[in-house]
């Protein structure tokens, strides 16, 4: 296979006496999905916010299309083309919902914010994702339910030109209809040769979507399948613990 | 609109500073004014800046709106400069009460610097009281907040009269009008010089208590100079803590001042005799040193009560320096 | 059922919008109005109180008097969007008039060049906070407190003990003290109407190039027309002369234009470019907008710059007013200033306020001094019914936004 | 692979337990300790600088001469912990102060009622300003600011008249110039040794009893032994004569036991009661507060209480180190309050600090006036120089939380 | 069928110009588990918040064991027996676990907070939910991983004695194991006679522990059905919009 788009080599990640992330091997490929699974507290959301930059690595090696890169804020990984939607979101509930899908990436023209294009996009973007129920574009953050945010947040990797697109749990709190869209959106997202990495407690979802499946378990990588290769209960077995793919894992 | 009938030409406007540096602007000068402007049949529009130049200037301008007849202005960081300048362009004349300002008409005022002078002599006279030789006392030297122009006369009229005598600062602690800190300062002072400290330079009453409670902690009684007569700086020099302060009558101040604006009020244009070195007319009150045996003259004058100054612990002294 | 897909706020007639707006009012989106009725409740109680308030000198006092609140104000929404606050902002204003009339009068150096150096200095000072506040991440309290008492030394050792300097250029002085001809001030309000007016189109052909719906026009002239009248009214009260003694006083003061300069500036960066927004979102979420991309420590900085410079202009406007620059200057005046904003309607926890805020409030706070000084009471009663009217108006405030704004809680 | 099931951080040697404490620090949960190295390096810096700093005299000094604003910083604690602010607590101690010289010295009331009487006007105020803030939601900042000015009002029209008043009740003399006897520091030294021997103890045995692990008993021996020697040191000095004039003067300052009981009641209740448990909830998030059943309001009202009433027992102390009450008293010292509270360790964002924060805090404020006074600069340059070290402590004390702070991120 | 536990008639809910509970008629059972789904934004969490007073309704009758009440605040709510996990879950991330699972309900002995017995509580609580990456239950809470908030959440409804429980969407965050936990909790509750209120977008759980299932659409309630009488694809009918019951529906 060529050139994994990101590639981490014994990465590791401890909280003061925490270790959260005890020397990870991941890649991940342009053109595909690869599914991030594993127990709650395994150390996934750990994993993508130090390849993020949001909080970097202790140790390790991090290879983005073939390069060693030292990701230490966001900004950096941004400038590579790495789009993150979080786990929490994090969105600024003072500002509306335009503004938030262009945070960091506004449209400027003449010096000024183009807020005409960037509604006009943004609108575009809610539509492709199924969105009924959000009455205006330039309602705020803050008065939106649940899924409505999530759908805003993924909203944003719609309008990105990015070259690997990471997804934290992106349809915890989404409905039946807006799920699938989602999903859809990861495939096409794929297609269009972008590198997706998804984040999900949802097997049949991940079965559904990705090409590959990484499995942590407690701060270690246990396993690292073609989805083809493998099945729900193996995954599930590696997940909780009752299986392990090399017997050396941690 | 000078002189006439108007109504404005019947008020007498009047900016007081602060309530920070000293108490009398509101306790004594405002009720004086008052008294003697209106006894006059005129209005007194007294109003207190609360040491806020801004509002110093809000305050002019809002009497100004009302119209005066004349203004007598207790400076306040300069703020007086402008705000006489409006008033000449209306035609109002200006006094400067208690601190001077470039642009007045006349001045009336204690000089400061004799105010200061009166604290260096106390501290001199204390000194030898003391049997204390001056040239080689430890003197320290609590002044007033730099910031305001009269702690500067206060400091250089009582340093004229302590370095005559040979005294040379012990420690100047950083000047300030708040109590709290000089206690802190002072005692820090004494700490550097080891207790040696024979007689203590303060510019107010309020400075000086905190001083003589360092002082008393550290079983020292010394020369303590002081002004105001403030019910705490007459219950200290009767008690012999603090040898003596300063009396500057507000009344005696107030009446100069009111007699000037009355005759100005009543279109007459007054006649002075003293003038400062600039020409402007200039009408001094005198302070008046207050040690333990004088005490009773402010009593007399209406400016402490003896029911006040007489607590459970003053008692004695009152009965002794005939307080009643 | 209707499916409304996707809305702006942009569709509908006239009366679609106005119902809008008010509902929009009722449900908590107040902005400035809670400080305009208090403001509006003040001037009654004060006009009731004395008859010199409705004078039309009073109405001219009551601007040039607030001008200087207002525009420390200003400076302090910006630190105030990101949550922060800036003690210092008083006494930056007050070294910085100090260095100003050291260079100009002791050091004879050019006014303009001395200016220049003034506000040059509160952007380094701003500079220097930010850098504290961002990088080192000391909480901006402490901060500016260490500043507020080291410029007070600064303040001393440049102006000597009990320093006061008189500030004699005429140019300064108009400042606070001048008006403009009858003519300036006609032209004035025509330039703000007509500009609103350019730039509302301006949005408006970009709305439609993209094809997205736009207002009724006649909503913009509606607004145009309010604007006109309000400040036609105001513009020939001051054209008017408002003497009370001989030599006559007439037309706009200088001040007014540069204070609307000010806060037309202001608004246009915090509306219309990447700062502003920046500022918001920091404001807002600053881990959001880290993880976004911004430069947090930046814009902080920044934040911190424009707010000792703007806080500088302020400074000119007191020496101005004041004719000298003191010592003192600036002590007391930036918890006041907080005070504006935040009863203007800045909140004090970062992302939400506007500059029209800040001047709303530099009105209420400044409307309660110059009342009271037509009434004239001793300084204790005065204090006490300054802080009274504050906690009065205050809760005006906090009632018309609570009312409605039960429902805005946290999701 | 072992899969550890849910510790509690009670569990392992005492070599376990003191690699977690230091892992602990490493991680970012330093507490009070950052302020502590600013205080130590502070006193060094000092040392250098006078050879009188580390004198008896100066050491005791140092105590007396903070408590106050301890004692202020302590009551500040319970609002800051509400992310409030509480402009106006000098002012209250000035307030509570004046009520005492009025009600004692002009109307003849025994002392120890007009001390009450301070107290419950503490009290009320803080229920008004809760009840502003809590209730109608009036932002504290600009509540209290009006409390701020309108007190100062008060003062004035209280004491005016006679400016300042000697306070001549030797028990309130006592409080900051009298010392205890030898055998008292020894034994308060001894009540607090085995008073936290006894708490632990009860503590062990709550746990024992459910079954659930418990620290090694030595490491509650080797904290009070490190308590006992500290302690034992200071009371020693205290107890040598440290006067520098004829009159001795030695023994544990009276102030002393009486802060350490406000530390510790305010501890137990922070720590140990519904409403510390409460108070740093509604601080943390008040709308989860609120959605646990928490009557947020009634909370944020005994918060203002609290320090309304602390506030005016630091003015007692105040009055005692004083020797007088004067009008204006209380003005400056309470964003040096908030500064203490702040640079020990407690967020103004409210959630986060303790009563030792405060107490080290002040410590680090005072040692500041006490060592420049020491050195005895002029006041323009002092200013400088104050302004100058508490942003220096300030950073100090950012930089080490910062080190190990960075993974602190909101996840 | 014997009195609802808990019954709306009409309730109304809008936040200024939005309208967003349309008159609303919702009943629940005690014993019984009666699932409330919807899309997103169809108005799921804001009749769950009206109902335990954290925003309560404009207008409509609320009937708690057949009285009509009047919930304005959540103490209230709680006062009533009503024990609500809310999607935002509301912790306080500043607080350890187990003060976060007793808040407002600590446990007391002899006028000072019982931490000990706090503390053996919440240990047992967490593990009948099958927490396992916990590293100690006095972590503050903003340490936790976005599942083991969630656990905590609902942890805390272990611990009370409710008669009405309600979970606002509780296995959105949620790994396998733990999910399955969740459900056997809401289960185990319902067979004590406790009536719980779930909220899903997971039709497979919902159809697994519901014995009712009431749709929302667009602030409307479309459907209120025994589970047994429907079916999977009835279901997301309603949900999506395609299909409405009495044809009445607003
Ligand atoms: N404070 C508010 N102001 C304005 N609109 C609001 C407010 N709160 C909620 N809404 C709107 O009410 C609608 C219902 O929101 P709610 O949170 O109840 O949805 P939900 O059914 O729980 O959705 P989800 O499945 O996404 O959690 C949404 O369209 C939302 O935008
Ligand atoms: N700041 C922190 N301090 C200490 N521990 C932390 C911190 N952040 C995360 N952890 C711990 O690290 C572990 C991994 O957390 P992470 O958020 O990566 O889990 P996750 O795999 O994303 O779980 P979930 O499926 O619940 O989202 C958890 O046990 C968590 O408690
Ligand atoms: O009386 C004094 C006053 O004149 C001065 O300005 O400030 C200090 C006071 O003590
Ligand atoms: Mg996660
Ligand atoms: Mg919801």
């Amino acid at each position: 296979m060529d050139t994994p788009l990101i590639e981490l080599v014994g990465v590791k990640k401890s909280f003061g006496p925490v270790d959260v992330l005890k020397g990870i091997d991941f890649k991940a490929y342009a053109g595909k999905v690869t599914a991030l699974v594993g127990d709650n507290g395994a150390g996934k959301s750990t994993l993508i916010k130090g390849l993020s930059g949001v909080q970097p690595f202790d140790e390790g090696t991090v290879r983005f299309d073939g390069h060693d890169v030292h990701i230490v804020n966001p900004k950096q990984a941004s400038n590579l083309g790495i789009e993150v939607v979080y786990q929490d979101l994090a969105l600024c509930e003072n500002l509306d919902i335009v503004q938030n899908m262009f945070l960091g990436r506004e449209e400027v023209a003449m010096g000024t914010l183009d807020e005409a294009a960037m509604e006009f996009a943004a609108t575009k973007a809610l539509q492709s994702l199924s969105v009924r129920t959000v009455k205006s574009v330039r309602q705020k953050v803050s008065s939106l339910s649940g899924g409505q945010r999530q759908t805003v947040a993924i909203g944003r990797t719609v309008l990105r030109n990015a070259k690997l697109v990471i997804l934290d749990e992106p349809t915890a709190a989404l409905g039946v209809a807006q799920t699938e869209q989602v999903l859809n959106l990861v495939r096409r997202l794929a297609d269009n040769g972008i590198g997706v990495i998804i984040i999900s407690h949802n097997l049949a979802d991940v079965f559904q979507v990705a090409d590959f499946i990484s499995v942590l378990y407690l701060g270690g990588m246990v396993a690292s399948l073609a989805t083809a290769d493998t099945n729900y209960n193996d995954v599930v077995g590696y997940i909780t613990g009752t299986k392990s793919l090399e017997g050396a894992a941690s | 609109s000078t002189g006439g009938t108007t109504a404005a030409s019947k008020r007498a406007c009047v900016i007081l500073p602060d309530t920070q540096s000293s108490p009398r602007y509101e306790a004594s000068d405002r009720p004086a004014l008052n008294d003697a402007l209106t006894a006059a049949g005129f209005e007194a529009d007294i109003q207190n800046a609360q040491g806020d130049t801004a509002k110093y200037a809000t305050i002019a301008d809002q009497q100004l709106s009302k119209g005066c007849g004349v203004m007598i202005l207790d400076d306040l960081q300069g703020a007086a400069v402008t705000v006489a300048t409006k008033a000449k362009a209306q035609g109002i004349p200006s006094i400067a009460y208690d601190r001077p300002f470039a642009g007045a008409d006349y001045y009336v005022s204690f000089d400061n610097e004799a105010v200061g002078g009166i604290e260096g002599t106390c501290i001199v006279d204390g000194l030898k009281a003391a049997g204390v030789d001056a040239k080689t006392a430890s003197v320290v030297y609590v002044g007033g907040d730099p910031a305001d122009g009269n702690a500067k006369m206060f400091h250089d009229g009582a340093v004229a009269v302590m370095s005559a005598a040979g005294i040379k600062p012990a420690f100047e602690t950083p000047g300030t009008w708040d109590g709290a800190k000089a206690g802190t300062a002072f005692e820090q002072a004494y700490t550097t010089l080891g207790g040696k400290v024979d007689a203590v330079w303060v510019a107010n009453d309020t400075n000086a208590a905190s001083v003589i409670t360092i002082l008393d902690k550290n079983g020292k009684t010394i020369p303590v100079s002081g002004q105001d007569a403030s019910v705490a700086g007459l219950q200290n020099v009767l008690l012999g803590k603090q040898t003596c302060t300063v009396y500057k009558p507000a009344k005696v101040e107030a009446a100069a001042a009111s007699d000037l604006a009355i005759q100005i009020l009543n279109g007459a244009t007054p006649s002075v005799s003293k003038k400062l070195a600039d020409g402007t007319p200039f009408v001094a009150v005198t302070p008046i040193k207050i040690v333990a045996s004088s005490v009773i003259d402010v009593v007399t004058a209406g400016d402490a009560k003896a029911s006040e100054l007489c607590t459970a612990a003053v008692a004695a002294a009152c009965t002794m320096y005939k307080v009643k | 059922m209707s499916n409304t897909s996707l809305a702006t706020g942009h569709e509908g007639t006239l009366r679609d919008q106005a119902t809008a707006y008010f509902q929009r009012i009722r449900s908590g989106e107040m902005g400035a109005l809670p400080a305009v009725s208090a403001l509006i409740l003040l001037a009654i109680l004060f006009s009731a109180l004395s008859p010199f308030f409705l004078t039309k000198l009073n109405f001219a006092n009551l601007f040039v008097q607030s001008a200087e609140l207002a525009v420390l104000a200003c400076a302090l929404v910006f630190v105030l969007l990101l949550g922060e606050i800036d003690l210092a902002a008083g006494v930056t204003a007050g070294v910085g008039m100090a260095l100003f009339v050291v260079l100009n009068q002791k050091m004879g150096i050019d006014p303009l060049l001395s200016v220049i150096a003034a506000l040059a200095f509160g952007s380094l000072t701003g500079w220097i906070i930010g850098f504290f506040v961002a990088k080192i991440r000391v909480p901006s309290f402490v901060v500016t407190l260490g500043f507020f008492l080291g410029f007070q030394g600064l303040q001393l050792i440049m102006l000597g003990d009990g320093g006061i300097y008189r500030v004699d250029i005429p140019a300064i002085q108009a400042i606070m003290n001048s008006n403009m001809p009858e003519w300036a001030g006609w032209g004035m309000l025509a330039i703000m109407v007509v500009g609103s007016f350019l730039i509302a189109l301006w949005d408006r052909s970009r709305r439609t190039r993209t094809g997205l719906a736009t207002r009724p026009i006649s909503m913009l002239f509606i607004r145009l027309a309010f604007m006109a009248v309000l400040g036609g009214i105001a513009v020939a009260i001051l054209n008017e002369n408002r003497s009370v003694s001989i030599k006559a006083i007439a037309g706009v003061p200088i001040v007014i234009p540069i204070v609307l300069v000010i806060v037309f500036i202001g608004t246009f960066v915090l509306d219309r470019t990447l700062f502003g927004r920046y500022l918001y979102a920091v404001g807002g979420n600053p881990e959001a907008g880290r993880r976004a991309g911004i430069d947090v420590a930046k814009i902080r900085i920044a934040a911190f710059m424009i707010c000792s410079t703007l806080a500088v202009v302020s400074g000119l406007l007191h020496a101005s007013r004041i004719g000298s620059v003191e010592s003192t200057a600036g002590r007391t005046i930036v918890l006041n200033g907080v005070a504006a904003a935040v009863v203007g309607g800045v909140s004090l926890f970062g992302g939400r306020g506007r500059m029209m805020n800040a001047i709303v409030g530099a009105l209420v706070i400044s409307i309660i001094d110059n009342g009271l000084g037509l009434i004239g009471l001793p300084a204790g009663i005065n204090f006490l019914v300054t802080g009274g009217v504050l906690v009065g108006a205050a809760t005006i405030d906090a009632l018309s936004r609570k009312r409605s704004g039960g429902s805005i809680l946290r999701t």
